[in-house]
Formats: C-alpha cells, structure tokens, sequence
C-alpha cells in the first residue's frame, strides 16, 4: 500500500515517439514571437530522445504565461495556482516515485510569491526538474517588474522606476543548498536541449534558469548577450573539467584571485594554465556561487551551462526508505493491532 | 510527576484518562531498566490510555535552584513545585495562593523560599510558553457495553482513522502539514507508523502542506492536511483549487480559540462558517464534526468516504477539547467500517466525432456528479487540469458563461446530492418534547449532561448533534419543524444557528458562551428551562449575550 | 486600433466612454512629435475618459507575418485582422466567421490569407493570454444633472477615491499589493500619483501586501491592499491580525469569476460570503460594496471613514465589471466629503493604583468602542499590541476566559453598533409596491433598467441597493417587513439572500445567474413580473436554477 | 502629508537611559536557562548606548518563543503572525523613516513560513535590523525539527530521523543580495552587544544569526563550539582587513585556493602572508559565501562576527526620494485638479 501500483514500466518497452507525440491538441496561445514557443519546441524534441513514458511524465506549474505549458504537453499535467507548483511537486514526488515530474514556472510565480517553496524543494532535494522561464517581467498581468528585472525598470507598477535589487536565481538557488543548478536561454535551442537532458538525469531536484524574451512587455532583455552576434563574446560556456574560457578565440577568460575574488581576463595576460578549472562537483557550492556573480546582468559577460551537479540523498526515496525500514523490522501495519497497542480492557 | 520508578509503580493504580505529567529528564536508559522497562513507554503507546505531559523537569528546576543559589540537593525538593505550578497552568487555577503558602511554611529559608517560588512560577509559565492544552476532556465513563476498550485522546482517534482509512481504500496515506498546537500531535502519532506506508511531511508552511496532499491526491494517495487557528485561513486558497479540480482531499481543523493566534491553548467552535464559506467565489465542499474523542475515529473514516467518493476536498472539524480529551473507546469491528473504493479510471470514456476514443476528465457519474479520478500511470488516460474554469465533460479550459454557469451549480449540485447519501438526523427525543436542543462537535457531552438534568426535573426535550454539517441531512428541515423552540448551545457567537435560519427560516435561539471551555452542565440546564418557560423572547433571541457591550456577562 | 496621429484625430469624435486599441509601438517620440503631442496621451491620464487597451501591435503582427512569411510590407495590413480578433476577443464574439471570410477574400494570395488569418487568432489568444478584461461597463448617458463632469472606470475611481480620503484624513497613503486582473490598474493609477505623498509597494504576494499595509498602518499610515480571486483568499490570516489589532485597514476586493483561478477576466458577485466569514474564528469586520463605476470613489471614501473612525480592518467590495467599465461621473465638490479624524492618542489614559499615569491600548470609547490609535513616536505612549488574547483595557496578553469572552463581544459589538452611523435603506418605491427588488454591488443598472420596465408596464415595484453589507442599515429589517415579495437578485449563488434570510427570517426569492457578466435588463424584468404573478413558488425559492444539475440553464 | 510627523526628534535631547528604561513590566517567561534571556540582556544593555529613544524604537516579531521578544521590551512594539514580521516591518519602515526598527525571529518563523518575506526584504534592502535567535528547533510547539535542524535529527515529528539537508541561514541570506550579514552566539553577550552595535548602524536590511540554546527541546545545540572550552578553537573571529586565523595562539588560519576552493589550515603550513584577508565590504558577495561555508555545523571551526557589510540605496529613502522630486517637479498634490486630470465637460 505504499505506493499507487499502476505504472507498466517493468511490462511494456518504451514506445519509440516523435514530438508529435508529446503535443497536446490544445491550440498554442502565447503571443506570436514569445521565448515559449522556442523553450516548448526544446522540451517536445527532447522527450523522444530521452526515453520516457508519456503516462510516467508529469507538467506541474503555476500561473503565468510560462505556466500554460502543461496544457501544451500530451502527458499528465496540471495547471495550479500561483507560486505553489514546488509544493505540490513535493507531494507528488514523495508518492510517485515512478513519475518523472516536470515543474514550469516563471520568475514572478517562483522567485515572487513562490520563493519559499522554491527555496524548500531544493533544500529538500526533491526529485523534480524546475524550468525557471527568466523573462524580467510579469508577462501574464501586462508587465510589471518582476523580483528579476534590473533596478530602475519603467514599467505599468513603476513609472517613475524600480527600486529594488533583483535577485540572481542562480545564487539564491545556490544559497538555498540546490543539487544541481544550470542557465540556459531560449536562442538556443541545441544548448537548452542539452541542458534539460542534463537536468532530467540528475536525481534530485535540478535548477534551471532559461532566459526567455518577452517580445511583448520587455522585449530584448536579454539581446545583448543572446544575440546571435553577441554570443561569443558575452557567453560563457562553462565545461565540466576545463579552463573557464571565451571568445570567438577563446582569447579571454576567468580567474580566482588569492584575496577570494572571480574576474574576467584576457587569457593572454595571465596564461592558460592561471585560469579557473570549472568543477561542477565540487562539494560545496562556493565556486559555483563565484561563478554565478561574474555576471551583474545580461549586459555583461555570463556564464551558461551547469554551474553545479552533485548528488545529495533524495527526499522521497529518503521517506520511502524509512517506509521499508520500519515494515521490515515491524512487519506491514495491521489497523487491528494498531487499535490495540495502549492497553486495553474489556467489559463484559 | 513521575520518573520511571513511579510510573511503573502507580499507572495501573490510574483510571483510566488521567493526566500524567512526566519527568522526561528522568527517562534515560539507565533509570528505565532499574524500573524494570524494556521499551521506552513514553514512545511505545504503553501509555496511550493517559493525557501524558512530558516535562524536563530536573533540568528546568536545577537552572531555577542554580539562580536562586540553593544546594543542588534541595532543588530536588523543588520540583514538586514545578509540577504543581504547571497543573495550576492546566487547570487554570491562580498561583498566588501557594505563593503565599510557600514564603509562610519557608520562611525559614529564604534561599529554598525563593527556590520554590521560581519553580512554581516556571512550572506555570512553562505550560504557556510550551503551549500545553489547558482542561482536558473526561466524561464519567457511564455504563459501559461489553466490549474491548481503550481510552483514546481525538488527535490519536483522529490518526487512526486516517490510517483505518486508507487500509480500507487501499489508497497510501499522505500527511502534508506544518505544526501548529492543538493540531500537532496528529502528525506526532501518523509518523509513528510507517509500517502503515504513511508519508508524514512537514512542510514549511500550511500552504505548502496542503498542495502537497493535492499533489499526493493527484498521483492517487489519499491526501490529507491538519492545522489549526490561522493555519485554516493559509489553506484557502489551496482548497479553492481542489474544489476545482474536483480531487479527494481532507483538511483537518483542530480549532482553537481565536481570531487571530487568539488562545492558542483553548477551545472554541468558531470556524464553522470558515469553513462553508472562507474561499472566493463559489466554492462549495462538505463539512463533517467530530462530536466526542473516540467519535474522531468514525468522523475521519467517515470525511474519507465522501472525499473518494465525490472527489471533493472534506473539511473535518475538531477542537482543542476533542483533540487533547481521553474517553474509554469501545473498539470497532472493522468489519462494520464502510468500503472505500478509489475507482480509479481505467480507460477512454469518450468518442470522438471521428470515432477516436479519447480520456475526457469532467464526465460525470449521473448518480454522484462525481468525476473520473486518474492518476498518472494509465496510458491513454494523459489530461491536464487547472484551476481556470473547465468545459464540462473535455475539461478544456473554457471561458464561455453558460459554460461556467453550468459547471459552477454542477458543483454545488454535486455536495448538495451528499444529503441523501448520509444518514438522517438522529434525534434523541422522548415524544412529546416541544423543545429540541440542537448542536454539534464537542459540546455533545455538555449538552446531553443539561438534557438529562432538565429530564430528571420531569421536563421533555429532545436532543439532535449533527455530525453532517454540509450539506445537513436531508430530513433536518422536517426534524427542525417538529418543535416549538430550537435551542442552538454553541461555543461561538451562533454560526451553526446562523445556518439553520438560513437555510431553514426556523427562529432559532442562540445560546452561546466563548470562555476557552465547553459549557456546565448546570449553565446548559438553565439555558433549556429558560426555554420551555418561555421566558426567552429577548429581541436578539440570543441568550447570554444580551448586553451589547458584552459586559454582562462578567 | 489607433496610432497617434489616428488618435489625435479621432479621439474628440468618440463618445466618452469609448473603447479605444492603441498600438503602443508607434507611440515612440517621434511619432508623437509628428501627431503634435507633447506630453504621452497613453501615460498623461488625458484618455482617462475611455477604456484604454494598450497593445503592441507592430511587433506582433510583423511577428506573424514573418511566420506567415509574407512581405513586411504586406504586414502593415494584417494589424487590422489582429485588431478584429482582438476585439472579438473583448466581445466575446466567435472568430470562426471572420476567419472564412478571409479565406475567401484572399483566397488568391494564399500568403497575405496566412498572415491575415495568424493575425486575427493572434489578436483573439493576446485578449486572453495578456488578461484583457472582457466587455466593459456602459450606462447609457441618462438625462445628466447639471455639473462638470468626467469618464472614470471603478478602478480608476478607486484609486482617485483613495487619494481624496487620504488628503481629508491628512494620512499618508500606502498600498501594499501584488498584481492580479482585474485589482492591478489600482496600483498602476496610485503609482503615477507621488506628488501626494503615495506610497506604492509591489509586495512579493498578498500576504506580504496587506501585511505590509498592516505595518504602515500601526505607523499611522491610511493602509490599504487590493486584490482580487484567489488574492484575497491568501490575506485572511492578516485581516484576522487587524481585526485582534483593531487597527484602522482597507482590504479592496475586485471581484472576478471563481472559484480557483476561475474566469480571471469575467465578472462575478461570489466573495460576499467570504468577506463576512472567510476568518478563523469570531472575526468580524465591515464591508462596504460599490455600485457603479463613478460610486467607487464615494465607496472607497465611506470605508476608510469607517476604518479610522473605528479601528477596524474594512472590506471594500468592487468587481471586474464595475473596475473596467466607465461612466460619466459628476464631479463631487470636495467640502461635500465627510471629515475624517485620526484622533491619535497623545497622553496617557489610565491611573494606576500606585497613581502613576500611564497609557492602555485597550481601553475604548464608550460611543464607538474603537480603542485609541497611538502610533510610533509619542514619548510615554509605547505599547505592545499582538494577535494573542488581550486583557480588557490594559491590552496585556490575557489567557482567562471571561475576559476572552467579554473580548469576542465587544469586537462583535463595536462592528454592530456602525448600523446607527451609517444611512438608513434607500428606497425606490412608488407606494404600494408588493415586491422589493434588492441588490448589492454592480447589479444596480441592471436591476435598476429591470424595475424601470417592469413600471413601465404599469407594475408597482420598489428597488433598494446595499452600500453597506456588514453591518446592514438599522432599519433594513423594517424595509423588508414591508413587502410580500423580496427578490434578490445576484451575480452568485444566493449569497446576500442567505445573510438576509438568516438576520431577518425572510423568505427571500434568490434570482442568481453566473456568466461571466451582469444580468441582461429583460432578464431581470422576466424575473420581476414572475414573481408579481406570484408564479414562483418553487421549494427551493430559487429562479433560474430550478435542475439541480443546473443542466437546465442551457 | 508624506510622513506622519509626531516624532519628536529635533525637539529634546535623547534622555540617558538604563537598562531598566528599556525593560517592561511584562514578567519574562521563557523557560529558565533558555538563551533567550541572555540576548535580551545583551539587546537592553545596548540599547542605552546606541543614543535612540524608546518611542522612535519598534520591536517586531512573529510567532515562537523568541517572538515574545517585543512584550519585554519597553518600547513601541507588535507580535505579529508566524512568519510575516518582515513583510509588517517593510510596511512600516517604509512610511516611518524616522523609527528604529528591529525584528526579532526565530529559525521556523523566518526560515520555514517566513523564508520568502525574509529574503525579499533583504533583497530591496528595506531598513530593518533582523534578529534571527537560531535554536535549531521548534521551541514553542514542543520540539519540532526546524529547517535549521541537523539532518536525520529525532524529533516529536521525526522519530525515525528527519531527512531534510538544512538552510545555512548566512548562505541564503547571502544569495537573497543581503547587504550585512553577521553571526553572534548566546554565550558570548560583549560579541552579541557588538555584532548588534553594527547591525544597527547598518542602513538597509542587517541580517543577525544568532546561535540560541533551548535547553529544553534541543539542549547543547551549539555546544562544541560556543562552549568556554572549546571557543578559542571552534570559534572563527572575523575581523576586517586581517588574515582570518584562529585558536588559542592564533595558530590555524583560512585560505583560498587557485581552484576556488576556501580551506582551514595550520598557519605554520602556508605561512601568514598566505592567508585570506577578510574584507567585509567587498561588492560581491562570494567571499561572504565562501566563508559562510567554512563550517558544516555547529561542530566544525565556525567564522562568527560580520561576514558582509556592504552599503546599497535604502528602499524606504528610495521610495521618499521619488515622492520629493514628484512634488517638486508638480507641486503637492491637489485633489480637485486630479479630478479634473481626464478630459472633463459640463453640463448646464
Ligand atoms: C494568488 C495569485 N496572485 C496573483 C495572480 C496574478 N498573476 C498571475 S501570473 C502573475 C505573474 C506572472 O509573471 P511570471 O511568473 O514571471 O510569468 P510570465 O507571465 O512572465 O511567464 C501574477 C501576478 C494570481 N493568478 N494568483
Ligand atoms: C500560521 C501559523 N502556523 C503555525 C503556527 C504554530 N507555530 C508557532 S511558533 C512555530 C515555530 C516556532 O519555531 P521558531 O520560529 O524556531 O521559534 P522558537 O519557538 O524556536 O523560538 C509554529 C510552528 C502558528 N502560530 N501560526
Ligand atoms: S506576454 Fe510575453 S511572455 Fe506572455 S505570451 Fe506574450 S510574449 Fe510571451
Ligand atoms: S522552549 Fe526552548 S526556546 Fe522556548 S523558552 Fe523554552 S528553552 Fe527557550
Ligand atoms: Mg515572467
Ligand atoms: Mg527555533
């Protein structure tokens, strides 16, 4: 009774599918032009390639622009409420286990009202893959600033500009103990691809910031850095294992300085063997956390790609572990003497 | 205030439901051999018949003697004083007194004076800080049936309905929740018992806690969530959406006094009309009571049954009084316990107009109303579900108003259809009675003890607890009828009168009082005279409340 | 669908009131020199006089068209096609017949019939996607009284509302909130207005909204949050705080269709009941509900009167259909306003036994039963004030019961006891009217046009419409009494039917329909005349919902 | 109209104050040996140093045994709900620039209910000093594990060990853009009366952990390293512009490695001029980050004192800044003219 006992995995193979598959018949309503769509195609090309079930998957999201995906997705699904798809990812994957459990969301529904859940899954290692569509703005609502946009933003909340310093998702992620955390944007969609599939194999719950343009309400956010022209010098790919480096020719890339400092070099000045060594496994989450700073925006150089990739214990198969434990030494429950384990006494 | 010695020594002396307060400093391995236990009998339920209080006593009175400079010694002496400062808390009776008595009887010495006087104080404060639950439930264990009893607190009735439950429906049981005192110690128990496949997650709020048994109910576990006061108010919006996803889902309300944090470690009855009507728009869900501790056993099997059957969000209420109160309990047959059967879907329920056989999740059983309930797993079954608005039967996303109008009366029609799915009133009435006395939750000891007082004073009155809140059995309006007055005792400022007139349009009369307790027996009595020597006709038709001010009743 | 000079030219010509579909992406500088505007019309508030959508056409329609793979050139065409799905879309009209028309039309050039046909669905799904908010309010200029007067929508009324109670109060303004259709343009219009001192905060969510709000409040600010669906749900617990705080707070509901997220851009009446009761516990507060666009800004004045008068958190009542829609609005003359006095504190209000003058929180006014204001700042003044139970007077943390219970009453009869500050019940009645019309919030053009040709037909009837919903006016009851026939009708399920069924015992006919939008007048008056004709006798006293699976209402 | 203008300042003098000034009449009631009851000391006996007055100064507080902070306070203060004094404070100190206001927190009610309004207010950097009274536990509803729990910790809701990796509270705080961030002890009251000293002349958020024992649901949390015995070798002093050593005779000290790596070492290793010289003003906050993650818990060498102390604009002056230029740029606001905005016509 532990689990619900009605996924086929072990009967059947897995069906060989194309993207057509994993659309659903529903019409895509985003704005003609929006980030979504390319981010959409990524996940639907992607599905096939990673041998999943569509009955075993699961879309879970919020409420936003972004969060419409599910209905796009021809497997289980469900549209929530604003912020909340973390927690209710969280009950679905400590009873599933046998799902694979997608969590789409935006940056007003994950960072703004659904930040404390967020921060919680990671902490706790859930095992679901979240996919942040990072697009600076509350697009749903007509555009608002969001807990992203850059400070002094002109937008329908904020005519006379923003006030507040946005978070980094990436560092708060960080800071809130995530497993596995990597960046990727919606120009891409080889890159992305990669990412997700990255996502998708760790164990655990996996981070992913996309960004994504809202060609509506903040059009070219992230232009600067996306651009195909602007690519190799303002992004940097970060390779598990090599010298953190940039450039149509690689000619620049990034050190850590004695005094605890990450800066961005010409490679000439300091030599390659002075650069920085990505280590996505690193144990503690410092240098990823370096590494998630050089950037102050997307106007600046940024790193994309898996900043961290480390396992930690799963939560749910943690909780069903201690299921086991406990009817192995206790044998399964039986209501019958559970009714009687105070003590008893009988009238008659 | 017992170590292990005295427990073993005097627990079988106690009736059973006492209240023992335990020494828990005492409670090492070393001391739990010498008194000859094996297992730790505060963890292993031997003592699930008590109202058990578990104290750091030594530990508390050796800081309080360490501050008043005493020898460490004397401070053993102390603790008595700790432990009758805290049963002070319990009972709520004031301190000053003993204050008094201590500085006379040691004058002598000042030092073990001002000792003692700590030690009553921190015992005291220690039940406020640690929000202990005040005056807990006992009723005179009448004539008992034959049967195999045992005394059970609600919170553990609760629990174990819940594991009952889910045994009879097969569904693995899911507890989403965030601690919150008189509600916590649900969670305390389920977690005991994972050999039951129980999942027990504390959450980082009550928010939190009841998406993830919607999650859990989504995957097809029975999904459950227990709070409190304010922790209610957090699960609204999370309940609006259950209701639109038409899922099975409980939420359990352990209610205390408030608004606000209120009195955390009191009673009250105050949260029925939260419950029928504390989400936006429309949004209906049925609402069970337990009315005694055992009772909770029954009620949560019972909320249980309408959720998986109607695939709807059940509130549960119960309270502080129910929640922390022993009463012997005659165990059940389980086999007199109601199936529970999930029906999950198992295949397409619709045909295309090209002949295509497609899942769709909003075609309703013509009986129940209820949907189709499919987990993840099924081929063929994938949906998705939201909380916009959904075409009845495709469950699309639809935002035509005819479309809304239809859905929106289907739900209400399909919670109002639970009326002739549950039993009819139960009214205790020796025939004749002009006057009935009607109420629900825990305050059914208290009014059976004034009903029978006024009986024994030869006077006829008829007693009804509901149980079903919504919908109300489908005979209340004929029952209600039957009577010349209707008297509604409730520990709130009459809510459940507030419905009964509404919905019925009988001129109940309200008799409430809000004092953190259930009422006297004697208060209950009066308040029935009151009424068949129709002596009520106060224009509010409320009783003890006739002073706007509220004055009046000091 | 307008650019500038477009809208230069046009914008005289159209009846106040209009809806206009500006293409925001030719609203650049340049663009506006060329049309000769020196200030943005979209931002300068000089459009304030019409329902405004601002749209991106350009970007969107070149978009399109390049998917379509059509000649930008040919692009410029296609915004028209956006415009009309766009418009469908507001009008809720099916696209379908445009969409042939265009194939046939361009059937030739299969590639403009691409673009044209993306840009019609395009404009339809942005309406929908953007959260455009569907058919506005339109009351047919009546015959005007003499003045100065102005188009305002509710929202925009709202905010103006605000601003003025603020001023007359000499508080600072501060809203805490969080964006959600259709609250948001509140936000949007306080946020352009700081030369009063505004204070706009983009909270992170609700909680944090009204919390926020909650805090300027005990600073000595005007607090206020808006909200709507599923936000409101989410402020409970802190409306439960200001109620056990009794601190002066403005909640603004603008009501959309539920429950869950429901119909985010459809109008609905469902949060009545919520407003009451959607609190643990005896929470009690006032609400006050607007009628028309232009009553939003008396309305919003009226509830910050009584929530500093009265210490309370009050709840104003608006929805999307009055938020979005416009009417021409007399200009109110500002010294017709009532006064509003903070009357904070400034010295002590309490002697001890010892003589020592000190300052209570808790102690009240014998007229109002508010208790005193005292914010930050005033030497002898500091208090501490929280959601636990407080003393009677000195406002200390108090556990015991009676003084709980004395409490619980007082906060009822404070809220109660607003009924004598507030305008008995207007009626419309020519005399000897057997039925009453009655209603509350954006129903009252609707019912109002149903009375008017129910009298036209030569009928008697008289129409009431609530401003206040908690506490009603002292002499509702009496009004009521006064009539064989109430009618109520509702954009819900029969919410204030049941309040003024279970205050009064009145066998109130609820007329409820649930579509998104307001009732049509010929509906209304259908309903009107069947009750005239005493022909609704139905058991449940319910018209339009006769087939409990609501199937019927199709 | 922009601020309620009853506060005395400029008036009088600020009054000489004891601690006895700043204590209320409310009996303390927290358990007797609870840490608690040494920072209150430590808060009253600053409080006469810090110069402020008692009616400009407002404690704030959610629910748990340390939200009772504000009763024992003689000054202007609420205990609010569980886990929402940030989102209150922000409110207040947004509109009453002119108040001190502190918040007093415990691990459950700002890290588990109250994590989101905690690490948004430390984002817009609003002007509040935090308290955070870390016990690693619910005190108040007897003896839940908290998200600062050590994992597989038994408690009343864990009999069989909790399965959660906890918060670094300094970590999270740091990637929620805190701009001071600091940790003190219960043990030690001149670092706690020094640590809030700077917390207080901070402007903008200051966020304060503070290691708190409750010796009664989770006794010696912090034992082996705040312990008198052991403090010289567990107990990381970090003082700006020095190398960060510690121990009896200073003899370990912390270095950075070229790979971005952050280790304690023996001095006698590297030699002094090797190691880490802290810099509390550093822009970026990486090297907070690594330090923050020197220790796993409390049972390895922990760097206490002020990690990060960096100035950024203050929300609530922000916010008052773009009123002033309003009302110079329009003049005050006029009511009859707002009106009057739209385009108006009269009928006669
Ligand atoms: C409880 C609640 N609050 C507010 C809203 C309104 N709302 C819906 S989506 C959204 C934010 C959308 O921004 P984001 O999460 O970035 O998604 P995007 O639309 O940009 O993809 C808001 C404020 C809501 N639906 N529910
Ligand atoms: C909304 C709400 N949920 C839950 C509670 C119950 N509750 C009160 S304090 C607390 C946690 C206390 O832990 P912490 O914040 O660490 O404070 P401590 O008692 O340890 O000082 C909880 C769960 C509440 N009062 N309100
Ligand atoms: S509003 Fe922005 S994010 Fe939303 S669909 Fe349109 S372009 Fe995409
Ligand atoms: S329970 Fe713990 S934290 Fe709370 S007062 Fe007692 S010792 Fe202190
Ligand atoms: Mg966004
Ligand atoms: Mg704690």
């Amino acid at each position: 009774m532990t689990d619900v006992a009605h996924a086929p995995e072990d009967a059947v193979p897995v069906p060989l599918t194309t993207r057509k598959d994993w659309s659903s018949d529903q019409e895509v309503r985003w704005c003609p032009g929006c980030g979504d769509y390319s981010i959409l195609a990524a996940v639907q090309m992607l599905m096939p390639e990673l041998g999943v079930r569509r009955e075993s998957t699961v879309f879970l999201s919020g409420i936003g622009c972004a969060a419409r995906f599910p209905y796009y997705m021809n497997t289980y699904g469900m549209h929530s409420i604003h912020g909340r798809a973390p927690a209710i990812a969280t009950g679905l994957a400590t009873t599933r286990p046998d799902l694979d459990i997608w969590v789409v969301t935006g940056d007003g529904d994950s960072l703004s009202i659904g930040g404390n859940h967020l921060i919680h899954a990671l902490r706790r290692n859930v095992n679901i893959t979240i996919l942040l569509f990072n697009n600076q703005i509350y697009g749903l609502t007509k555009g608002q600033y969001s807990p992203t946009s850059e400070v002094a933003k002109v937008t329908k909340s904020t005519p006379f500009g923003s006030l507040e310093q946005p978070f980094n998702p990436l560092s708060l992620a960080l800071g809130a103990e995530a497993g596995f955390v990597a960046r990727t944007h919606d120009m891409d969609r080889k890159h992305m691809m990669e990412t997700f599939r990255r996502a998708h194999a760790h164990k655990g719950a996996s981070f992913v910031e996309i960004y994504q343009n809202c060609n509506v309400f903040n059009d070219g956010a992230f232009e600067q850095i996306t651009g195909k022209e602007h690519r190799s010098d303002m992004l940097i790919p970060l390779v598990h294992g090599e010298p953190i480096r940039f450039g149509a020719e690689g000619q620049r890339g990034v050190v850590n300085h004695r005094d605890g400092s990450v800066e961005v070099v010409e490679v000439a000045d300091v030599g390659e063997e002075a650069l920085l060594v990505h280590d996505e496994h690193r144990d503690s989450p410092g240098l990823a956390f370096q590494l998630s700073r050089l950037s102050r925006g997307p106007h600046e150089p940024t790193p994309i790609g898996v900043f961290r990739d480390v396992d930690r214990p799963e939560y749910g198969s943690e909780m069903a572990r201690q299921i086991d434990e406990a009817t192995e030494r206790r044998g399964p429950g039986d209501v019958a003497a559970l009714l009687r384990s105070g003590s008893t006494w009988t009238v008659d | 205030a017992m170590n292990p010695a005295a427990l073993k020594a005097n627990i079988e002396s106690l009736p059973k439901g006492a209240t023992v307060i335990v020494n828990v400093d005492a409670f090492e391995e070393r001391n739990l051999n010498k008194a000859g236990y094996e297992a730790n009998p505060l963890s292993d339920g031997s003592l699930s018949a008590y109202t058990v209080y578990e104290v750091p006593m030594t530990s508390i009175t050796t800081e309080v003697s360490k501050e008043a400079g005493v020898k460490p010694r004397d401070a053993e002496r102390s603790k008595n004083f700790f432990a009758l400062g805290l049963i002070s808390w319990l009972y709520t009776r004031p301190i000053e007194a003993t204050a008094e008595w201590i500085e006379q009887k040691y004058a002598g010495k000042p030092l073990v004076m001002e000792a003692n006087l700590r030690a009553l104080k921190a015992g005291f404060h220690f039940g406020e800080t640690a929000e202990l639950f005040e005056s807990a439930y006992q009723v005179k264990p009448a004539v008992l049936e034959p049967g195999e009893y045992v005394n059970v607190t609600g919170n553990t009735a609760t629990a174990w309905g819940l594991i009952a439950a889910a045994s009879l429906s097969g569904l693995p049981l899911f507890l989403g929740t965030y601690p919150i005192t008189p509600a916590s110690d649900i969670l305390h128990e389920l977690s005991k018992h994972k050999q039951f496949g129980v999942r027990t997650f504390q959450a980082e709020d009550e928010i939190s806690g009841i998406g993830a048994a919607l999650g859990a109910a989504f995957g097809g576990a029975l999904g459950v969530t227990t709070t409190s006061g304010p922790g209610i108010d957090l699960k609204s919006e999370t309940m609006g959406l259950a209701v639109s996803l038409e899922l099975p889902l409980l939420i359990i309300d352990i209610q205390r006094g408030g608004p606000s944090t209120g009195l955390p470690t009191k009673t009250e009855q105050a949260d029925l009309l939260h419950a029928m009507y504390g989400r936006h728009g429309e949004s209906p869900l049925p609402i069970v009571a337990a009315k005694t501790p055992s009772h909770c056993f029954e009620a949560a099997v019972e909320a249980v049954r309408l959720a998986v059957k109607y695939r709807t969000p059940v509130i549960l209420l119960s309270d502080g009084y129910l929640a922390n109160g022993t009463e012997p309990w005659r165990l059940p047959d389980l086999d007199d316990l109601p199936a529970i059967d999930p029906a999950f879907a198992t295949e397409a329920n619709h045909v295309e107009a090209d002949g295509t056989e497609v899942f769709w999740p909003y075609i309703r059983d013509d009986q129940t109303l209820a949907r189709p309930w499919a987990p993840p797993g099924v081929p063929g079954l994938e949906h998705r579900i939201g909380g916009l608005e959904k075409a009845d039967g495709s469950g699309n996303v639809a935002y035509d108003g005819p479309n809304h109008e239809r859905m929106t009366r289907l739900r209400a029609a399909k919670i109002a259809g639970i009326a002739h799915d549950i039993p009819p009133t139960e009214v205790d009435d020796e025939d004749g009675a002009e006057v009935l006395v009607i109420g629900w939750g825990s305050t059914y000891g208290a009014i059976a003890a004034g009903v029978q007082r006024a009986r024994a004073r030869g006077y006829r009155v008829a007693q009804a607890h509901l149980v079903h809140l919504n919908p109300f059995p489908a005979d209340l309006g004929d029952v209600l009828a039957r009577y010349r007055r209707v008297l509604v005792p409730e520990v709130n400022l009459g809510q459940l009168s507030r419905l009964l007139r509404a919905e019925y349009l009988v001129d109940t009369i309200s008799f409430t009082q809000v004092q953190g307790i259930p009422f006297r027996a004697a208060a209950m009595e009066a308040a029935i005279l009151q009424q068949i020597d129709g002596t009520a006709e106060s224009h509010s038709r409320e009783v003890a409340s006739a002073d706007p001010t509220g004055k009046g009743i000091l």
